[in-house]
């Protein structure tokens, strides 16, 4: 039996069919469900899709922006005042691939994938769900936290802008220029007179969901951005992590490596 | 860059020639850069079918039931296909040359010995329809312990993996679980030694990864012949194999194939065509049985993973005096290619040197894991690994530079190798000089002058180094280049009861060791279980 | 079920059905008929099946067909004009860029993406293109060099 | 933090065809009527050029130019027997039938001139531009075409020929190992630079540097391929790939090329590559086979580069960043051996 494909116009309809058919998952850009369907998945059996506008939405101010779930990284890439969210876009696939993966998408990527969304809980943004008619907001990380259960539809994420130069991304890969990621680093190190305030740290690929570093941010609150200023932050920063052994690397070298990245990524990599 | 070195052995060469050295563009490239290269899925039949297997969930297991009375019934299923379906349902790869005995069904029987081993084939009119039926077939399984390393499948009472070699080890001359090789008196050289080392290597298994899958497609043809496109890497070889488990006369075959999009050893195992040409006959249809990259990376046979125990005598004076090597190849649940592998490795020991003593005893291993075969490189791969990383840590032992060490040691024309057969046409010594100097890695001016020739050899006597025991060379004998079709071997064949002495009558390796059956009676080949 | 869908095909329009739920590469080889597309994964991981849609590079394996209906989809098919072969694919040649040739329609197209946005690449920009597309046989070196010179002789003709 | 760096070198050889022999090929050579040539063979060409070398070869022993000579491989109802394509046999076994069946072809060739130019046909000879001359008299002559026409209508001659090579089944003792495994050895060096990263047992392949010793180039655009090609799977097989990241255990098996790693267009590194030529007595004009040779040296010489680099030796493959730094670990650190 062939999949059943239903396209929606309006967004508000899409999500009530989501809702209410069984086996039925949203399709942004298809890399992950074109897969699944090709592999005759029996976990999916209808496909939900939308050419509502909305989700193409890409607004950009000096304080806020807003992407539509349904926004690609190739468009990410081609906005400039975006530049600081462009290592986090270009670590996901190949070229071929981020014409086709969505900001959206990337928040239900399986680990070790899922690197744009751990730029994204770094830079402490928030999720909209379309919900019957209406919309929801919560955290992203409240959203990952319980992403693996029941279906949602994400219609937009939204961050403020973070400072210039206060966002850092890493991604530590065997393969370049495309590799899936052994870990992924995202930084937003905001400075108040030379001494870090709020920093906000995620992981990808250290545990099933990408996930805050947050004893790392409670150790570099008011520190220095040096080497002695972030010893103690290295020093907890796998703490709370649960990395995987899996065919890319094993748990036991991302754990290791962890802290050596941490530091490069703040201090860059000539420091000790 | 890229540099053809003219100069070197340039008064062995005649190279008056036309079309040969010249860089020709590849035959096949234009159609290559306009997409019409025709590879065997290149073809467009009307009517296709098509066949995916169910595979087992477990490494070892008893099959205790299939129930597949729900899958007949799903849409789009043309036919099932069961173990007592396939007409001659065990076989063994090399069975065309007499090597080894028939041990791997193409459909599970009532044990399972790998994770991956088909079970079951379902023709559909699409991949999905057979998939999908595929997902409601019912098998009840009584798992088995399993063994994966090939150590522990040789201990006494590990679980047996292969029904046909119930010990885990394939066998050789009908009465070794091993390919020996015995030359001189290895532990003589190590007690003559000034440093032994001993070291365990452990390759990894390699998946071809072709960026074309394995596959075919079977179309009934007119007279009860069948065409089959197939990404086979060895046409003959896997038509044999078809006709043989289809029991059908092998000119009811027509194969077609020839373009294929990579296969590094992968292409050779004939894993796709005696199904596919089983469910042609069976439904009276074209069909196509195309392995998924999933099913490419893990269940399509690699290369597999041997270990090696390596021991070397070295002088300080930088002589290798002594090399025993014990190896494992682990062969997976199924001989495939691996019983081969084992001699072609034997045969390579102990590596391009002249080593007065070797040893060898190199195992092929069963274990529950997808059985491996050729890849590139095959049998020689892992004991070049093992060997040379071998060579470099006695070159540190010793204190002496690493591509001197191996220059020293290097096989020269004339000299005898472990295998019983002179050393001609070396070149392994111009090699290390030609990439030394590339590399401005400096070797010192007795080393730049030695030669793989004969004579090539007398500077090691320079290096302090006793070659009284190579042989005397005989008069160099050079052949054209171009070469006469057919080519006197140093050895007759076939083979004569007892070996005849080599060309150029070198004496024999110093000391045999006591016991030796060096001309004892012989087999009729290797394989000892050779077949009518 | 099928549903019907309308695209163009490196100029020319074609009209198909599409199993509900297929993808761009099965409709292409084996409803339309354009075996120029290779199929190497059907998982996005390898590239071979690389086409481009409305000028963008896309893997055609994880496109679904009934999304590009009233797009423009080009494949290595039609690349050359008549007899005139496009400038890749002279440098692929004269590079010998290719050896089992499998994934060579799909390089090709990643690099022709490359070069309609970018005519002038660094190393850098052509490694990052093909960043998504595996070779087992050349290692990669003549296929950059080739899209390297592609760029340049464009250049040249230009000037 | 430290990146250290280091050389490493192996020296190996490699035998050509199948080990122990009985792998027989077959070739057939035709005209067609106008003078143009098919070579038929069951052999596979799986990337690595044996339409192309077999082309070659044909047009040289012809006497002809490689634009008159198309192969055709693989159809099991027109070409001959063929084992396969692998063993690194192709170019040494399907070169040599289709040198014997070109040369069979010749002769008839040949014949058909001398008829035509009413001479001897040991006085003739090729131009390799495609036409048949009188030695020493390059007036007195016919091209091809017209010979092949005359052959094929005048003369009643068939321009085509058989070949076959084989190199027949040798034993092994079973007590000693005494064998002829092959007939012929070629050879390689390879020197390799690595950069490894202490903190996290990185190892990135800087330049290779290579000779191969193959007997002879017939082609060395198609040797430069298998040579640049093959260094590339050496060293992605020394520090990348693998079905089974925890062998002997099975689990976490890739299943794609997102989880089967290997090195990509990112990670190559310069290859200066030098080939050798010192002819086989027994091979195609003397050449032998570089198809799996290519691969094997990198596999040591980036291990010993390794060590070279930190001090440290990984025996077990692939040799992953894991493994280096458990061993760096072990060690206490990085400890570079003497600069090479």
């Amino acid at each position: 039996m062939s999949v059943n494909v239903k396209t929606f116009a309006r967004l508000a309809d899409a999500a009530s069919a989501l809702a209410n058919e069984r086996g039925a998952r949203f399709m942004g850009g298809g890399t992950v469900l074109m897969r699944l369907i090709n592999d005759t998945n029996p976990a999916v059996e209808t496909v939900v899709r939308s050419t509502d506008q909305s989700l193409l939405h890409l607004a950009v101010s000096s304080g806020r922006i807003e992407l539509g779930s349904g926004v690609t990284m190739a468009a990410v890439l081609a906005e400039r005042d975006l530049a600081f969210l462009h290592a986090a876009a270009r670590a996901v696939g190949g070229p071929a691939i981020r014409e086709a993966a969505t900001v959206g998408g990337n928040l239900f990527a399986r680990t070790p994938y899922g690197d744009f969304a751990t730029a994204l809980l770094a830079l402490d943004a928030t999720v909209t769900l379309a919900v019957g008619l209406g919309q929801r907001e919560l955290p992203l990380e409240e959203f990952l936290d319980r992403r693996e259960r029941g279906t949602s539809l994400v219609s937009a994420v939204a961050f403020k802008r973070p400072a210039a130069e206060a966002f850092r991304f890493l991604k530590v890969t065997r393969v370049h220029p495309r590799g899936v990621s052994v870990l992924s680093i995202a930084a937003q190190l905001p400075l108040a007179s030379g001494r870090i305030t709020g920093a906000r740290i995620a992981f990808g690929g250290m545990n099933r969901t990408p996930v805050r570093a947050k004893a790392a941010e409670r150790a570099l609150e008011g520190r220095a951005l040096d080497a002695a200023g972030i010893a103690p932050a290295l020093a907890v920063a796998a703490e709370g992590t649960a990395p995987a052994d899996d065919a890319i690397a094993s748990a036991w070298w991302r754990r290791e490596i962890l802290p050596v990245h941490l530091r490069r990524l703040l201090i860059g990599p000539g420091q000790a | 860059m890229f540099e053809l070195r003219k100069d070197i052995f340039a008064d062995e060469r005649d190279d008056n020639l036309k079309e040969i050295g010249q860089p020709t563009q590849r035959q096949d490239m234009l159609g290559h850069v306009t997409g019409t290269s025709t590879y065997y899925d290149d073809h467009r039949i009307a009517g296709l079918l098509h066949l995916k297997v169910l595979r087992s969930p477990h490494a070892h297991a008893r099959i205790r039931s299939i129930d597949d009375a729900a899958a007949a019934r799903a849409p789009g299923v043309k036919r099932i296909i069961r173990a007592a379906d396939v007409p001659v349902n065990l076989n063994t790869l090399l069975s065309l040359i007499q090597f080894g005995k028939d041990d791997e069904p193409s459909l599970a029987n009532d044990i399972v010995r790998y994770k991956g081993e088909p079970i079951l084939g379902i023709v559909a009119t699409s991949e999905r329809a057979a998939i999908e039926a595929l997902g409601l077939v019912r098998v009840s399984y009584d798992q088995l312990p399993a063994v994966f390393d090939v150590e522990e499948a040789l201990k006494p009472g590990a679980p047996s993996v292969n029904a046909t070699y119930p010990k885990n080890t394939f066998e050789y001359h009908g009465k070794y679980d091993h390919q020996k090789l015995r030359y001189g008196d290895v532990e003589a050289g190590f007690a003559q030694a000034d440093v032994v080392l001993e070291e365990r290597y452990q390759m990894s298994p390699i998946e071809h990864a072709p960026v074309e899958t394995n596959g075919s497609i079977a179309v009934p043809d007119t007279n009860g012949r069948f065409v089959v496109y197939t990404s086979t890497q060895a046409l003959f070889f896997s038509l044999d194999t078809a006709a043989k488990i289809n029991a059908v006369p092998s000119n009811q075959l027509h194969f077609i194939g020839g373009t294929v999009g990579g296969g590094f050893g992968g292409k050779v195992d004939t894993m796709t065509e005696p199904l596919v040409i089983l469910a042609a006959r069976l439904t009276g249809a074209p069909v196509r049985y195309r392995f998924s990259r999933h099913e490419e990376m893990q269940f399509g046979a690699p290369r597999g993973a041997e270990r090696i125990y390596v021991k070397d005598g070295v002088m300080r004076d930088g002589r290798i005096v002594a090399r025993k090597v014990r190896a494992y190849f682990d062969s997976g649940a199924y001989t495939r290619l691996s019983s081969y592998a084992v001699v072609k490795c034997v045969a390579h020991i102990p590596g391009p040197y002249t080593i007065p003593n070797a040893h060898a005893d190199v195992y092929c291993v069963f274990t529950n894991r997808t059985p491996a075969t050729a890849m590139r490189g095959f049998g020689v791969t892992a004991l070049d690994f093992a060997l040379e990383c071998q060579m470099d840590k006695l070159a540190v032992a010793i204190g002496m530079d690493p591509i001197e060490f191996r220059i020293l040691n290097a096989y020269r024309d004339g000299d005898m190798k472990a295998h019983r057969r002179e050393a001609k046409n070396c070149a392994l010594i111009e090699c290390a000089q030609v990439a030394a100097e590339k590399a401005n890695w400096p070797l010192r001016e007795q080393f730049r002058r030695m030669s793989s020739r004969i004579g090539g050899g007398a500077d090691r006597t320079a290096a302090g180094v006793d070659r009284s025991r190579a042989p005397t060379p005989a008069a160099p004998a050079r052949t054209a280049a171009a070469a006469p079709q057919r080519v006197a071997y140093e050895r007759p064949a076939p083979p004569a009861p007892t070996p005849p002495p080599a060309r150029g009558a070198p004496p024999p390796p110093p000391s045999p060791p006591a016991g030796s059956t060096h001309g004892a009676p012989r087999f009729s080949s290797v394989f000892g279980t050779r077949r009518r | 079920m099928k549903t019907p869908v309308q695209f163009r095909l490196n100029g020319e329009d074609v009209a198909a059905f599409a199993e509900s739920g297929a993808n761009l590469l099965d409709v292409l080889r084996e409803v339309v008929g354009d075996l120029s597309v290779k199929g190497g994964c059907w998982q996005g991981s390898c590239g071979a099946c690389t086409v481009l849609i409305d000028g963008a590079p896309r893997l055609s394996c994880l496109t679904l067909a009934e999304s590009i209906a009233g797009r423009s989809i080009e494949t290595a098919a039609g690349l050359r004009r008549g007899a005139e072969l496009h400038p890749l694919q002279i440098a692929f040649m004269e590079r010998f860029a290719a050896q089992c040739g499998y994934c060579t329609s799909g390089m090709l197209m990643a690099a022709k993406a490359l070069l309609d946005r970018n005519p002038s690449p660094t190393r850098e920009d052509v490694v990052e293109a093909l960043g998504g597309n595996i070779c087992r046989c050349t290692g990669y070196e003549p296929i950059i060099q080739a899209v390297l010179d592609a760029a340049s002789g464009d250049r040249r003709r230009r000037a | 933090m430290a990146k250290h760096r280091g050389r490493g070198v192996a020296t190996i050889n490699y035998p050509i065809g199948m080990n122990l022999g009985g792998d027989p090929s077959q070739a057939l050579v035709h005209s067609n009527p106008t003078g143009k040539f098919t070579v038929t063979l069951s052999s596979i060409d799986l990337g690595q050029g044996m339409k192309s070398v077999t082309r070659q070869i044909c047009a040289e022993t012809l006497g002809v130019p490689v634009e008159d000579v198309f192969v055709d491989t693989a159809d099991s109802d027109t070409g001959p027997h063929c084992m396969g394509s692998f063993a690194s046999r192709g170019t040494h076994r399907v070169g040599n039938a289709v040198m014997m069946a070109a040369r069979e072809a010749r002769a008839v060739m040949m014949e058909a001139a001398a008829e035509e130019l009413e001479v001897d046909p040991a006085d003739l000879e090729t131009d390799g531009r495609g036409a048949i001359h009188v030695k020493g008299a390059p007036h007195r002559s016919i091209a091809v075409r017209d010979v092949a026409i005359a052959a094929q209508f005048r003369q009643g001659r068939t321009i085509a020929g058989r070949g076959i090579f084989l190199v027949p089944l040798s034993d092994v003792d079973a007590e000693t190992g005494e064998m002829t495994p092959a007939t012929c050895y070629a050879h390689a060096c390879f020197i390799v630079e690595v950069e490894v990263d202490d903190e996290t047992g990185d190892v990135a392949v800087l330049k290779m540097t290579s000779a191969y010793e193959l007997g002879r180039a017939l082609n060395p655009k198609l040797v430069e391929q298998q040579l640049v090609g093959g260094s590339w799977m050496g060293m992605s097989h020394a520090l990348y790939e693998t079905p089974e990241p925890y062998y002997p255990d099975t689990r976490e098996g890739p299943r794609d090329f997102n989880e089967y790693l290997m090195p990509g267009p990112g990670d190559i590194c310069p290859h200066d590559v030098a080939v050798l030529e010192r002819p086989a007595s027994d091979g195609p004009f003397g050449a032998k086979g570089l198809g799996e040779m290519c691969a094997n040296p990198v596999l040591p010489a980036v291990a010993n580069a390794i060590f070279n680099a930190v001090g440290v030796r990984v025996n077990e493959l692939p040799i992953t960043p894991e493994k280096v730094l458990r061993a760096l670990k072990a060690r206490g650190g990085a400890v570079p051996a003497r600069a090479r």
